[in-house]
């Protein structure tokens, strides 16, 4: 789960991490004195704001004002502006790199330093990028802070406080459950100081029963990816005009894949996961539906999640919200037979294989 | 022979008396599981069918269990692996999903330290037809034969299980890793356990796009694998940036591809099935 | 290095460990307005203060002014009562026992509880006691706490609050870099409530660089050995009439070891250390002269710790202290013909090997 | 033969540029030890002697250590040696006092779990005469032979080692495991060490007040040790509750008395000297 700018700098300070002085606004009466040059920033989760014309320097009062305006319900790849970050401009002498992020293969947390800050690190060649992994049992150490700030060559006085800094970095990815934190650009200001110019900051949603204070929308979900998370489902829009909905994860990712070998395009991914309770079943053909597809595809195999049960919630589904768009159905597993009679007894066909029923909606919703 | 689990496993279950700890634990013990004693907190001394509940896994350890399931929800997850863990159990099976990744490393940590085989969270377990079962994967679908599977699904895994016995083999051990970013076993580990068993003949492997897990066991495979290993890899048609689902299931910044994870399973001599009904035929 | 219960109690409260409510008086003038029954408990590190009359009860104001002016400055087995503190009178149904203490064997944290409290807990049948031992690398899990009040057969209620205390025993243990922390009673109070009615906190006196916010003088130190340790000298005071002087511990101890087969008593554990400074050497002669011995014996196998820099050290005290006792010496090792031609010089024989010395500094000491 | 380091031990200093890192270091080179490298941090890019100092224990693995003595001050111990730990370096020799032993604890469980042998804190070090010599023993004890001495004290150690050597004998190895409460040796740990080492024929052990090492080193030379062991122990005379200038030279509760030292000991078959100087006539 993606951090605003503003919520990670908020972080960072509550762990004694140099950020700028700054301040968030919502409406252009949240705007204060002018007092110093200061930079506006959108805040949305999308990188290369800059590029995109979100983010605006002010140097008097008249620039701070007009900006503040300017970007607030402004769109930025399709994400309204509702807030923006007033913050002190940096005397940025050079910008270097830190983050902490999930190592998946190792299975522990990596630490990652360059002094290339300011672009995307991927961007910077393997050899000039520190990278050390952390003992989860143990945590961080202080020689890694160390071996960073020998890597970048920092002098003494900077090195110090890199050290600080990334130290508490790892206290945040730790004690904030986070997937990544990454200051990029770390900016050596003309006076000597360290300073984090930018936050991101990801955090691990299963984690959040232990940070009730964190409340946020996910602004790169859809709206309806939203309302489907609200309910408990795993869903994502695309853009094809099957509706799909089948039961677990790897299943329905593998009901996208055939379909979309047979030139049939998805609408969207949803997981109906091990359910045996026919509102269940509704409730993702309502989800489905709001997205407005040309037929939809109802892929299970019956195991905890009971194919009489999708049957009949099919059926109540069809009946409940009207629908009158193709439904076509394999059901395999646990009760498949009861299953097939409930369907065949309101007018559906169900198949027991995949094939059969990926081929037919690909060729309903084929005229797209 | 089979990998992990046989006849001789004693299992108990953390979380017996819950919804998903009692069902799977019923289905368990059809299968012909040994399934030897519960564990709930607070529910000491009440039974599961002619099973003891304990509130504590000491008090279960008088049954000389050796593997146990976790079904307790997330946030008490850690707490119970520790437990199972510090009192030596050597098979540890977490079904929980939404586990946080932070606490699973430091299970995975821990459970290497002590020699102990974790397996999830959030994955169905493993099922050595009709030896044993730890986890939720269907009774139904299994026929004891030379077939190892490991996928990093559930019900896909279900999928290809029941048409790999639908035409006409059998399996000598299913396991499911997990769908976390973060789970006890990789394909390298249980692929090393599939070349040793005796049992098994041929390989499955089911992988999905996020990390690079496919890519690693690929590179082993060439190395150090000697049977037949043929895949499925789910996700070629994801958006990336996207978690399909599974936490696991994400391509980021261009990694953890389909495309990647096909390329090199084909480079290491494995076949990749287009579909997962495909499987059986690259078996033969 | 002990702390005061009060202390401790001050930590239990911080770490949300339920104590009674009370307060500290070092005067008579501290005492409060009494409006409930109290204990008035003498704020000395002795074990069994009730029994020496270190604890008084007061049902009045005039018993709580007199217990108080009784307490404080009384004297209990040569310690004196400075501070006393005043706490509200537990309603007791019931005393337990909890403490968390270094296992050496093993090196790590053991948990020790038990339903028999009140009474020491070496008193207490092993059966009847929990012990549990806790992986440093992982810390406290809460799955302890369940096994603790299993076998303490608590009921649910007063099974909750022994769990959250323990878990912040242990916060308290591990944070505060405790050797043991032990509630001896941990009383269950007549509404169902869990108390600590005393706390036991030592602390490892080598992590007090990290725990700049505790100042204690330790009382069961003597005047003599607290000024050794203000300059820096391992020093115990002991009953005999031989000043000792030794460089480390191992040696000083077998030193006294062999004195004390010979017939002779120290006065003095003193360890030189390893030092190659003339005036250590004079410091560790000012404390043996302080205790006042009939005769000194310096023992030093030479290695950091120079025999010609104790031989000056020796001859310079002798000198600046007006040392008329009886100085007995043994140098053995690096630079011994050096410091024996020093002490020559000055009157002094010195012994290369141990034995000798020892059955000359007793035999000088013998007529006490 | 020799224990755990001999003519391929390969040692770096951490501490090197400090009071007592740069003198021992010294030392330790004139004795014949192979010092390859100091680190002292902030100090890198400077030399002792003719050895480079780094910053990292990472930059002086290009001269591939297998050991290290750290000589930190005492807060930075902990950090030191997870450095050294971490970068697998296999002998670990703590030579600062005053670790606090929650400091210590850590280290010696994530040593164990790497499979490093920790050595101290508060103690002398290492020596197998003239092979390596990693710690604070005098050069000059020493002689070549086949006693091996292990001890929780340092001064009484080379007064027990010169007079063994004064009186015809010499050293396979001396081991001072530390005068702390928690360490990284035990008796045990090295009596199986000497047990199998070829060139050891006899155990001198020296042992004193606290905790209960010597009494379960006792339990174990009577069932594991065939070769002859004889002991002293410090601090018959010391009065119970004082710690005896080492932290773990302590009598509490009735734990840790000569007594029971000395009982465990003569019931183990072992005979233990009266006085220091009594342990080479025990030897012969």
């Amino acid at each position: 789960m993606n951090l605003y700018e503003y919520m990670g700098k908020e972080i960072f300070r509550k762990y004694g991490i140099p950020v700028p002085d700054g301040y968030v606004v919502e409406s252009a009466s949240g705007v204060k004195k002018f007092d110093k040059p200061v930079v506006i920033k959108s805040q949305i989760l999308l990188g290369g704001r800059g590029k995109s014309g979100g983010i605006k320097f002010a140097k008097s009062q008249a620039d701070l004002d007009s900006g503040v305006k300017e970007l607030l319900g402004s769109k930025i790849r399709n994400l309204t502006v509702s807030k923006v970050l007033v913050e002190e401009m940096l005397d940025i002498k050079k910008e270097i790199y830190v983050s902490i992020a999930l190592n998946r293969a190792e299975r522990v947390p990596m630490v990652i330093a360059s002094s290339s800050g300011g672009v995307e690190i991927e961007s910077v060649p393997e050899d000039k990028i520190f990278k050390t992994l952390v003992d989860p049992l143990i945590g961080y150490s202080d020689y890694i802070g160390r071996e960073a700030t020998n890597f970048l060559k920092l002098e003494p006085a900077i090195a110090a406080q890199f050290r600080a800094i990334l130290s508490n970095l790892y206290r945040v990815f730790e004690k904030e459950d986070c997937e990544l934190v990454e200051i990029n650009p770390l900016v050596i200001t003309g006076s000597g100081k360290l300073v984090a110019a930018d936050a991101k900051v990801v955090m691990d949603s299963d984690s959040m029963f232990r940070h009730k204070e964190i409340s946020i929308v996910d602004t790169e979900k859809t709206p309806l990816e939203l309302e489907a998370q609200g309910k408990g489902y795993s869903f994502v829009e695309l853009d094809g005009n099957i509706g799909v909905i089948a039961n677990g994860a790897g299943l329905t990712m593998a009901t996208l894949d055939a379909l979309t070998l047979h030139k049939g395009k998805p609408r969207n991914f949803l997981d109906l996961g091990g359910t045996d309770n026919v509102d269940t079943v509704v409730n993702a053909f309502e989800l489905v539906m709001k997205a407005d597809p040309k037929a939809i595809l109802v892929n299970i195999f019956g195991g905890v999640t009971k194919c009489d049960t999708v049957a009949n919630g099919i059926v109540a589904a069809k009946d409940r919200l009207k629908i009158s768009k193709p439904i076509v159905v394999r059901l395999s597993g646990v009760h498949e037979d009861e299953g097939r009679a409930i369907l065949k007894n309101d007018g559906i066909e169900a198949f027991s294989t995949m094939l059969p029923a990926i081929e037919r909606v690909a060729q309903i919703a084929g005229g797209n | 022979m089979s990998v992990l689990v046989d006849k001789n496993t004693r299992v108990i279950v953390q979380g017996i008396t819950g919804h998903q700890g009692s069902f799977h634990a019923g289905e368990m013990i059809k299968f012909g599981t040994k399934v030897v004693a519960g564990v709930s907190p607070g529910k000491g001394g009440s039974k599961f069918q002619s099973l003891d509940v304990y509130d504590t896994v000491a008090e279960a350890m008088k049954l000389s269990p050796n593997a146990t399931m976790i079904s307790v929800p997330a946030p008490y997850v850690k707490d119970a692996a520790f437990e199972a863990i510090d009192h030596g159990i050597k098979i540890v099976y977490i079904l929980t999903e939404h586990v946080p990744f932070h606490d699973t490393m430091e299970i995975v940590h821990q459970a290497r330290r002590k020699g102990i085989t974790l397996i999830g969270p959030n994955g169905p377990g493993i099922t050595s037809p009709f030896l044993c079962k730890i986890g939720i994967m269907p009774n139904q679908i299994f026929k004891e034969g030379d077939v190892a599977v490991a996928s990093r699904s559930g019900t896909l895994t279900y999928e290809i299980v029941e048409a790999i016995t639908r035409n006409g083999f059998g399996e000598s051990t299913v396991i499911g890793l997990g769908g976390d970013p973060v789970v006890g076993l990789t394909f390298i580990d249980v692929l090393k356990m599939f070349e040793e068993d005796e049992k098994t003949k041929k390989i499955v492997l089911v992988g999905e796009i996020g990390g690079n897990n496919e890519e690693r066991a690929a590179e082993y495979i060439k190395k150090h694998v000697s049977k037949k290993v043929v895949a499925y890899i789910t996700g070629r048609s994801a958006p990336p940036g996207k978690r399909m689902g599974h936490a696991g299931a994400i391509i980021e910044k261009g990694v953890g591809t389909a495309e990647s994870k096909i390329k090199a399973f084909n480079s290491a001599g494995v076949k990749v099935a287009d579909y997962p009904w495909d499987i059986p035929g690259l078996l033969r």
